[in-house]
C-alpha cells in the first residue's frame, strides 16, 4: 500500500497538546504511524497548517427531510451550482447541496465525518441510501425520539430499562448512532396542530412533560452507556426570549453523571445554541436582545454540557428540523412554501426556506449570537462549530465562520459595512463587548475536531493524528508562523484544503480533488442489552395496531446499509 | 416444496401494501394472499407461460429476433453516447438502485432523466416547489385523521386497499371508532366508487376545482358570505357545510389525485390546494398527500433529487450543470417538439400512456429506441431492442418509496426467469459499456446513422473543465 | 450604437440554445470573436457561426451593442437571457425564454415567440409583435420571485400562467389569454386587451390587473367593489373594480387590508 | 345521425389495471380498455343499444370504441374512456407548459359507428408509429 509523508508542515493537535510544531506525519496502510520508508510519497506541508480530518456533530446532510428541501426548491440550483470539473460528478444546488457536492465539499474544508442530525427510525432506509451514494466522507445517524410513542409511553411510568431496550432495538434497527431529541413533547403535540413551549408544558393524552422526556433520555443513555450522549434540541426553538427554556433544559443534566468507556464527559449535547439564546418579547419589538452570555455562563461551569453553535451565515438558505411547530410558525414569517411531514409514531419535520438578510436588524443579531457563544466559551473542548446545516447556513461556509472567530477585524468590518442595523446589533447583543477577542488556531482544532470527536465517543477515530489513528489529514494553506493580515484568507485557506487523506487515501491533492472512491465507512451502535419480553411484546403491539408497515419490514436490512462500522456496546457483559 | 413467503411487498401502486403472503413451489407462484385483484396479477404474471427470456432486435419485417444481453447493451450504450439529446423515461416500476444506476448512466451520457411523474403527479411536484407540501405519513392518517378528504382521486380502482388500510375503515390509536368515527368528503365531477362510501359528495364541474378550492379558501379567511350561489356546479350551502365538518375536525386529511393534475392549471389545482391546507391549519391540524400510482414513482423523484436536485425532467445534455423545467424538459414536451434523438422507455409504456400524437413522434421519427421492460408492452411493440429485466418486489427486492415517501423494504419471491438481470445490473453493465466505447474513441460527434449529417457544422471540443 | 446582424443559415436538427447572444456577451468583440461564441444543440456544442453569418461591428459596451438577428430562429431558445443593456431585434419566430431574467435593454420580436418569454424579468423593454405560448413574465420553478421589472408587450395572444409570481413591472397583452393571469401574484401590473377564459388573479395577494375583453369565468373570490375611470395604456374607459383573491393571505398597509385588484371594462 | 358533444375524461379503472398486469396484448386488456362511458342520458340521445360502437373524435384524432353507460357515473356532457391506448388516440398532447397532456378536459364529438371495427392496441399503435406490417404478432 501507498506511503506518505507529510512533510515539514505546522501541526496543530490539541489531544497531543501539538500546537504549531513543525514535524512529518506519515501515512501507511491507512493509519498514522511513526515512520515509513524512503518510497513514501511526499507532500510539503512547509508554511502550512497540519490538523486531523475535521469532524461535523450536527449536520442535515442525508435523510427524507434534506431531500424534501432539495426537491422542494428547483430554484435553489439556478444560476447556483458551480460548473461540474471533469473527473466529479455534478455539484448541484446551493444551500442544500446534492450527496455529490455534500462529499466533496466536506473533504475541500478536510472534513472526514459528519453526523447526520436528525433520522426518522420509520425512514432510515432513506438516510442510508443516500449515505451510500455520498462520496468521501464517512457518516453516522442518530435516530429522533424524543416525541417517540414508545418512550414517552416507558418515560411517563419511569420504566428507563424498557425504554433502554426500545432504544437498543431502534440503534440496531436503523443502525443509528445516538438518541436524537428535537422539540420533546413539542413535535407530537403537533400531530395535532400544538406544541410545548417550555419544558412543563404536558404532551396531549401521554400526559408527561419535556422535562421528563429529556430526562428519561439521559437516564437511557447513560443506562446504555452509549458513546455520545443525548443530542438535544431544546423546546421555544427561535422564539424570542426563549433564553430561559433554554436554561432550563440545560439545568436538567444536574445530578447526572456520565457513564460509558469512550472518554466521553458530557451527559447532554444541546445543539444549534445560537437559536436557544434570544431576549426579548417579539422579532417584532425592539426587545429583541442577545441571552448568549447568561446561557453560556451556565454552559462554562457546567462540565456535563457540550454545545454547538448554528452560525447564522447571512445566506438565503432552506430551514429544516423536526421541530414540525417551529417551522409551521417560521412560514407565517416570511410567507414562503412550507414542508411538512408528520411520520407515524415517531416524529416530525418542517422545511422552510429563509433569507438571512444583512439589511434586516433580526438577522444581524442573530449572526451576532451564533459569534459570541465560542467567543465566551471557556472549554473549547465542549463548544463546537456548526451552522445546523444548511438551518442557519450552508456548512461549506464554515471556513468564513472561521475567519469571523480567527479575526476581529473581519468581525467588526462586517457590522460596520455589512449589517444595516449594526449599530442596533452592537447595542442589543454582546459583540461589541467581545470586539478583540479572537481565537487561536488551536481553539479552532478544539472546536472542530478533538472535542468534537470526544463529545460523540469516537476519540479513538477521528480528531487526533496520535500514531496509530486513521489517517484523516488535512493541510491548510495558513503558516501558524506568519498568520495572514488578511482574514479572507483563512477563508479562502479553510475552504480549499492544500492536502487532503481520508483513511490514508490522498483525496485531494493540491488543491483539486484527485480520488473519491475510497471506502467510507457508516457508523453505527450495536447496542445489547438483556431479553426483554415485554417490550418485544409492546413492539409487536404497536406494529399490529398503529404501524402502517410491517414490522418485519421495518428495520433497514443488511444490503441497504453500506459499508457499516459497528461499535459495540453491551451492557450485559 | 412449498414455502409460503410472509411479509411481502406489492409492486402495484403507491399504497405499498407490505402484509402480502406468496406462495412458492419450486420457483412457480401458487397463490397469493392480502393482495388486491392487480397486485395478485402482477404476481401470477411473473409465472405465465410466454414472458420474453432474452433481449430481442425489430427486424425489418416487424418480427423479433433474440440477441445476446452483450449485443443490447452494446447497442444501448453506442446510442447514448452518439446520440445529441438521448431520453431516459420511465422508472414507473423499478427499485430506486435501478434509479440510482440509471442517474450515473444519464449523466455520463449526458441525457435527459425523466419518470412517469412528468404525465402523473408532475403536476404535483410544480405545486410543492411552488407552496410547498404539508404532509405526512400515512399512519397519520390512520391514527389521528376524524375527516378524510379524497379530492380528484378515487382509490377504489386506483389503490385498492388504500381505503382499508389507510384512509377511511382503518381502526387506528386515536381513532379507534374506524369508518364510524370518520367523515370522509369526495370530491370529483363523477360519481365514482369511491363517492359511494362517502358521508359528503361534492360533485364539481370538470375542470373548475380551482374556483371551488377558491370557495373553501373564503371560507377559511372569513368571507363565507361573499361565495357566490353556486361555484364550479356546487351549490353555496354544500360548500359551507363541508368547511363546518372541516373546522369541526380534529385532524383533516386531504388525498388528490389525477383529477386535479390533469385537468386545465395542472399544478395549480394541487397549489390551491396546498394552500387551504395552510389555511385550515388555522383552525385545525391538516395534512395533505398525493396519491402517487406506482409502487416506487415516488422513488426517482427522491433519488434523482438527492443526486441532482431536481425530481424529474433532468436535462443533463450540458453537461456542467442539470437544468430542470417541465414544459421544456418534460418528456411529452420533448415528443411533440421533437427535440430528442433516442429514447429509452424503462419500467413504463410511453406506447400505451402517451397521448398516440406525441408517441408517434418518438415511435415513428426514425430515432432509435430501447425498451427495458419484462414484458411486452406498446412500446416495445415497436422498438428496436427489447430488453427484459426482473421483475421487481417478485424476482429481485430493493428500495421502494411509498405514496408518502415512506421507504419500503422489497423482497425477491422467486428467482428472475431465465437469469435475466435486474435493472441495477443492465444500467452498471450500459456504463461499463460507454466508458469501454469512449475510450475507444467514440463520441458524440453530431452524426448517426439515422440523422442527416449538418455539412460543415462542426462541434466545439472539450465542452467543459 | 452598432450593430452586429446574424442571419441563420442553417437549421438544428433538435433546437439551439443561444443564452449568449446578448449585447453583454458581444460588446467589445470582434466578428471572428463573436463567431466563437458557443451554442449548444443536445449535448454538443458549436460556434455560433457553424449555423449563421455574422456581419457588422459590436459597440464597446452593451449598452452601444444592438443585434439584429434574421433567418429562421423557431428552434433557437434563450435569445436575450440575463442581458443588461443595449438592443436586439428579431425578425423571426424564436422559441423559448426569450429575454429570461433581462435586466435591462430593449428585445423586439417580429413574429412569435414560444414559451417561458420573458420569465423573471428584471427591468428593460420587451416586445413581441405577434402571440406568445405559456409563463410569459412567469417565474422560474419554485421561485417567489417572478418578474420585478420592465415592461413586457405581446401583441397578440397568450397561453397560461401570465404573470405568475409577477411582483412588480407591466405586462401588456393586446389579444386573448387562456387561463391563470397574475396567480400568486405580489404587485405589478397585467393588462389584457382581449378576452380571457378563467383564473384571472388567483392566489394574488396585491397588485393590478385590467381586462378590456370578457373573463368567461370569473374567480369566486373577487368582489365588486364599484365603477371607476381608468386609463389603461394611453386609453380612458370606464371598469368595474373587484378586489380579491378573498381566499388568499393580504398584508396591511395603514391599518388596511391590500388587496388585488381587478378591473373589468365595461 | 346524432352526433353528441362532450367533454372527455380518462382515468384508472381496477379492471384496466388487472388488464394490464396481465399484459397489453391480451384480449382481456382489449375488452376492458376500448369502451367509452357516459350519461344514460347522453347515451339514449344517441339512440343505440349498448355496446354498440361509436366513434370518438377530438381535435387531434378519432378512436372506435364500444358504448357503454358505466357503473361509475357521468354527469351529462362528460364522458370517460378508461386510461390507456384507445383513449390516448384522443388525448390532445398539449401540456400548458407543466409536461402533462390533456387527459382530463377536452372536448369530443361522439356518434354511433356501428359498423366499424374496434382497432388492436398494438395496431394501433405501430399504425401511428409507421411500423405496422399487416399482421399481429402477439396473439391475443
Amino acid at each position: 500500500m501507498t506511503e506518505y509523508i507529510i512533510k515539514n508542515g505546522c501541526v496543530i493537535d490539541p489531544t497531543q497538546g501539538i500546537n504549531g510544531q513543525k514535524m512529518d506525519i506519515c501515512i501507511k496502510d491507512g493509519k498514522i504511524v511513526d515512520k515509513v520508508s524512503n518510497s513514501a510519497k511526499v507532500i510539503d506541508a512547509t508554511g502550512k497548517t497540519v490538523m486531523a480530518g475535521g469532524v461535523d456533530i450536527h449536520s442535515h446532510v442525508a435523510g427524507p427531510k434534506v431531500d424534501a428541501g432539495r426537491l422542494f426548491r428547483p430554484e435553489d440550483k439556478l444560476f447556483k451550482s458551480p460548473n461540474r470539473k471533469s473527473n466529479l460528478r455534478m455539484e448541484m444546488g446551493f444551500s442544500v447541496p446534492s450527496v455529490s457536492k455534500t462529499g466533496y465539499d466536506y473533504a475541500r474544508m478536510g472534513y472526514g465525518f459528519v453526523m447526520e442530525a436528525a433520522m426518522p427510525p420509520l425512514e432510515a432506509a432513506h438516510v442510508h441510501e443516500e449515505i451510500r451514494d455520498t462520496p468521501i466522507i464517512d457518516e453516522a445517524a442518530m435516530p429522533v425520539l424524543g416525541n417517540n410513542w414508545f418512550l414517552l409511553e416507558y418515560f411517563k411510568n419511569h420504566e428507563i430499562e424498557n425504554a433502554g431496550a426500545y432504544a437498543s432495538w431502534i440503534l440496531n434497527a436503523t443502525r443509528g448512532y445516538a438518541l436524537k431529541c428535537v422539540n420533546p413533547g413539542g413535535t407530537e403535540a403537533w400531530g395535532w396542530g400544538l406544541n410545548c413551549i417550555t419544558i412543563h408544558d404536558k404532551v396531549p393524552y401521554f400526559d408527561i412533560t419535556p422535562a421528563e422526556i429529556v430526562k428519561g433520555l439521559i437516564e437511557t443513555n447513560e443506562y446504555l452507556r452509549l458513546p455520545h450522549s443525548i443530542h438535544v434540541h431544546a423546546n421555544n426553538l427561535g422564539n424570542p426570549g426563549n433564553y430561559t427554556t433554554t436554561l432550563d433544559t440545560l439545568k436538567l443534566v444536574e445530578g447526572y453523571k456520565a457513564n460509558n468507556d469512550f472518554g466521553r464527559e458530557q451527559v447532554m449535547h444541546h445543539t444549534h445554541l445560537q437559536f436557544h439564546c434570544y431576549g426579548g418579547d417579539s422579532f417584532k419589538s425592539s426587545s429583541f436582545e442577545s441571552k448568549s452570555k447568561e446561557v453560556m455562563d451556565y454552559v462554562n461551569k457546567q462540565k456535563g454540557l457540550t454545545i454547538d453553535t448554528g452560525n447564522v451565515t447571512l445566506d438565503e438558505t432552506t430551514t429544516m428540523t423536526a421541530d414540525g411547530p417551529f417551522e409551521y410558525h417560521l412560514t407565517h414569517l416570511n410567507h414562503l412554501k412550507w414542508t411538512n411531514v408528520d411520520i407515524e409514531l415517531e416524529t416530525a419535520a418542517g422545511i422552510v426556506p429563509f433569507i438571512y438578510d444583512p439589511k434586516t436588524y433580526i438577522a444581524g443579531a442573530q449572526w451576532a449570537i451564533g459569534l459570541e457563544l465560542p467567543l465566551f466559551a471557556k472549554d473549547k473542548d465542549r463548544c463546537f462549530i456548526t451552522t445546523d446545516h444548511p438551518n442557519a447556513g450552508p456548512f461549506w461556509r464554515y471556513p468564513r465562520i472561521y475567519k469571523w472567530l480567527l479575526s476581529a477585524n473581519a468581525r467588526n468590518d462586517l457590522i460596520k459595512n455589512e449589517l444595516k442595523y449594526g449599530d442596533k446589533v452592537l447595542d442589543t447583543t454582546y459583540i461589541g463587548e467581545l470586539s478583540d477577542k479572537e481565537i487561536s488556531l488551536y481553539e479552532l482544532a478544539q472546536m472542530t475536531r478533538s472535542g468534537v470527536a470526544k463529545a460523540l465517543g469516537l476519540s479513538n477515530l477521528y480528531g487526533s493524528l496520535k500514531t496509530g489513528m486513521n489517517a484523516n489529514v488535512a493541510v491548510y494553506d495558513i503558516d501558524p508562523e506568519n498568520l495572514p493580515s488578511d482574514p479572507e484568507q483563512y477563508e479562502t485557506a479553510f475552504g480549499n484544503v492544500f492536502a487532503f487523506f481520508k483513511d490514508g487515501v490522498l483525496c485531494i491533492e493540491n488543491h483539486d480533488i484527485v480520488n473519491y472512491s475510497m471506502p467510507k465507512k457508516t457508523v453505527w451502535v450495536n447496542s445489547i442489552v438483556p431479553e426483554n419480553k415485554q417490550v418485544e411484546r409492546d413492539i409487536r403491539d404497536k406494529f399490529l395496531h398503529s404501524y402502517t408497515v410491517d414490522l418485519e419490514n421495518y428495520a433497514v436490512q443488511e444490503e441497504h446499509v453500506h459499508n457499516p462500522y459497528a461499535i459495540k456496546v453491551d451492557i450485559t457483559e | 416444496m412449498q414455502e409460503v413467503i410472509k411479509h411481502v411487498a406489492c409492486p402495484y401502486c403507491g399504497a405499498c401494501c407490505d402484509d402480502l403472503e406468496v406462495t412458492v413451489d419450486d420457483g412457480k407462484i401458487i397463490e397469493v394472499k392480502n393482495a388486491c385483484i392487480i397486485g395478485t396479477e402482477i404476481y401470477h404474471h411473473a409465472s405465465r407461460e410466454g414472458r420474453v427470456g432474452t433481449p430481442r432486435r425489430r427486424q425489418p419485417d416487424g418480427t423479433y429476433k433474440d440477441i445476446t444481453y452483450e449485443e443490447a447493451i452494446d447497442f444501448t450504450a453506442k446510442m447514448l453516447i452518439k446520440a445529441k439529446k438521448p431520453l431516459i423515461f420511465g422508472f414507473g416500476s423499478t427499485n430506486c438502485e435501478g434509479m440510482a444506476a440509471a442517474g450515473r448512466v444519464a449523466e455520463d451520457a449526458g441525457a435527459v432523466l425523466d419518470n412517469c411523474a412528468s404525465i402523473c403527479h408532475g403536476s404535483s411536484f410544480l405545486a410543492i416547489f411552488d407552496t410547498g407540501y404539508p404532509s405526512c405519513t400515512l399512519g397519520e392518517v390512520k391514527n389521528r385523521a376524524d375527516v378524510v378528504i379524497y379530492w380528484g382521486s378515487n382509490p377504489a380502482h386506483a389503490h385498492p386497499r388504500h381505503m382499508s388500510r389507510y384512509g377511511i375503515f382503518p381502526r387506528g390509536f386515536f381513532t379507534g371508532k374506524g369508518a364510524r368515527g370518520r367523515k370522509v368528503i369526495v370530491i370529483d365531477p363523477r360519481y365514482t366508487d369511491t363517492a359511494r362510501c362517502a358521508n359528503q359528495f361534492l360533485q364539481v364541474q370538470q375542470g373548475h376545482d380551482y374556483e371551488l378550492f377558491d370557495a373553501f379558501r373564503m371560507v377559511m379567511h372569513g368571507y363565507a358570505a361573499d361565495v357566490p350561489a353556486i361555484v364550479a356546479g356546487v351549490p353555496k350551502e354544500k360548500i359551507l357545510e363541508a368547511c363546518d365538518v372541516i373546522k369541526a375536525g380534529r385532524y383533516v386529511h386531504i388525498f388528490f389525485g389525477m383529477g386535479l393534475c390533469h385537468s386545465d392549471g395542472r399544478n395549480h389545482n394541487v397549489d390551491i390546494a396546498i394552500n387551504l391546507v395552510r389555511d385550515v391549519n388555522e383552525y385545525t391540524k391538516c395534512t395533505i398527500m398525493a396519491m402517487r400510482g406506482h409502487y416506487n414513482i415516488a422513488g426517482p423523484g427522491i433519488v434523482w433529487a438527492w443526486q441532482f436536485g431536481f425530481p424529474y425532467c433532468i436535462d443533463l445534455t450540458k453537461g456542467s450543470v442539470a437544468h430542470m423545467n417541465p414544459g421544456e424538459t418534460s418528456s411529452v414536451d420533448l415528443a411533440n417538439r421533437g427535440e430528442i434523438d433516442a429514447f429509452i422507455n424503462i419500467g413504463t409504456d410511453a406506447g400505451a400512456h402517451f397521448p398516440i400524437r406525441a408517441f408517434e413522434k418518438i415511435g415513428g421519427a426514425g430515432i432509435p429506441m430501447v425498451t427495458i421492460d419484462p414484458s411486452v408492452n406498446m412500446a416495445a411493440t415497436v422498438s428496436d431492442v427489447h430488453i427484459p429485466v426482473a421483475i421487481v418486489g417478485v424476482e429481485t427486492g430493493g428500495i421502494c418509496y411509498r405514496m408518502d415517501n415512506v421507504p419500503i423494504q422489497y423482497r425477491a419471491v422467486v428467482k428472475p426467469f431465465n437469469g435475466i438481470l435486474t435493472d441495477e445490473q443492465l444500467f452498471d453493465k450500459i456504463y461499463e459499456r460507454m466508458q469501454e466505447l469512449k475510450n475507444a474513441g467514440i463520441e458524440c460527434d453530431g452524426t448517426w446513422d439515422y440523422a442527416t449529417p449538418l455539412a460543415d457544422v462542426r462541434p466545439i471540443k472539450e465542452v467543459y473543465q | 450604437m452598432n450593430t452586429v446582424t446574424i442571419t441563420m443559415v442553417k437549421q438544428p436538427q433538435l433546437f439551439l440554445e443561444a443564452d449568449l447572444i446578448t449585447p453583454d456577451q458581444f460588446a467589445g468583440k470582434s466578428i471572428e470573436a463573436i463567431g466563437a461564441i458557443e451554442i449548444s444543440e443536445g449535448k454538443i456544442k458549436y460556434p455560433l457561426a457553424s449555423f449563421a453569418k455574422i456581419e457588422g461591428v459590436s459597440g464597446a459596451t452593451a449598452a452601444e451593442t444592438k443585434i439584429v438577428l434574421n433567418g429562421d430562429l423557431t428552434r433557437v431558445k434563450r435569445i436575450g437571457q440575463q442581458m443588461t443593456a443595449g438592443e436586439i431585434i428579431i425578425n423571426s419566430n424564436v422559441d423559448m425564454y426569450t429575454g429570461g431574467w433581462m435586466k435591462g435593454g430593449k428585445i423586439t420580436v417580429n413574429g412569435n415567440a414560444d414559451s417561458f418569454t420573458g420569465i423573471a424579468m428584471a427591468g428593460g423593454e420587451l416586445t413581441i409583435n405577434g402571440n406568445c405560448q405559456n409563463h410569459v413574465g412567469s417565474a422560474y420553478r419554485g421561485d417567489w420571485r417572478g418578474m420585478t421589472g420592465g415592461v413586457l408587450r405581446v401583441t397578440g395572444n397568450v397561453g397560461n400562467d401570465i404573470g405568475t409570481f409577477m411582483r412588480g413591472g407591466t405586462i401588456i397583452v393586446g389579444g386573448d389569454a387562456f387561463i391563470h393571469v397574475h396567480t400568486h401574484g405580489e404587485g405589478g401590473t397585467i393588462i389584457v386587451k382581449g378576452n380571457i377564459q378563467a383564473r384571472v388573479g388567483g392566489q394574488s395577494v396585491k397588485g393590478d390587473i385590467f381586462v378590456n375583453g370578457k373573463i368567461d369565468f370569473m374567480m369566486p373570490g373577487y368582489k365588486y367593489v364599484e365603477d371607476v375611470e381608468k386609463d389603461v395604456d394611453g386609453v380612458k374607459a370606464v371598469y368595474a373594480h373587484y378586489v380579491g383573491d378573498l381566499g388568499e393571505r393580504h398584508p396591511e398597509a395603514k391599518g388596511q387590508k391590500v388587496f388585488t385588484n381587478l378591473y373589468l371594462k365595461k | 345521425m346524432t352526433v353528441l358533444h362532450l367533454n372527455m375524461v380518462t382515468q384508472r379503472a381496477v379492471e384496466e389495471g388487472e388488464a394490464m398486469e396481465s399484459g397489453k396484448t391480451t384480449q382481456k386488456y382489449f375488452d376492458v380498455c376500448s369502451i367509452i362511458e357516459m350519461n344514460a342520458d347522453d347515451f339514449k340521445e344517441l339512440g343505440i343499444n349498448l355496446n354498440t360502437v361509436v366513434k370518438v373524435t377530438s381535435e387531434c384524432g378519432e378512436v372506435f370504441v364500444k358504448s357503454t353507460i358505466g357503473r361509475q357515473t357521468c354527469p351529462r356532457g362528460l364522458c370517460h374512456i378508461r386510461q390507456g391506448v384507445w383513449a390516448n388516440q384522443v388525448v390532445p398532447p398539449r401540456t400548458q407548459s407543466t409536461g402533462e397532456p390533456q387527459y382530463s378536459g377536452f372536448p369530443v364529438t361522439v356518434e354511433p359507428a356501428p359498423e366499424a371495427r374496434v382497432v388492436p392496441a398494438v395496431e394501433l399503435v405501430q399504425k401511428a408509429c409507421n411500423k405496422w406490417n399487416g399482421k399481429l404478432l402477439w396473439p391475443m
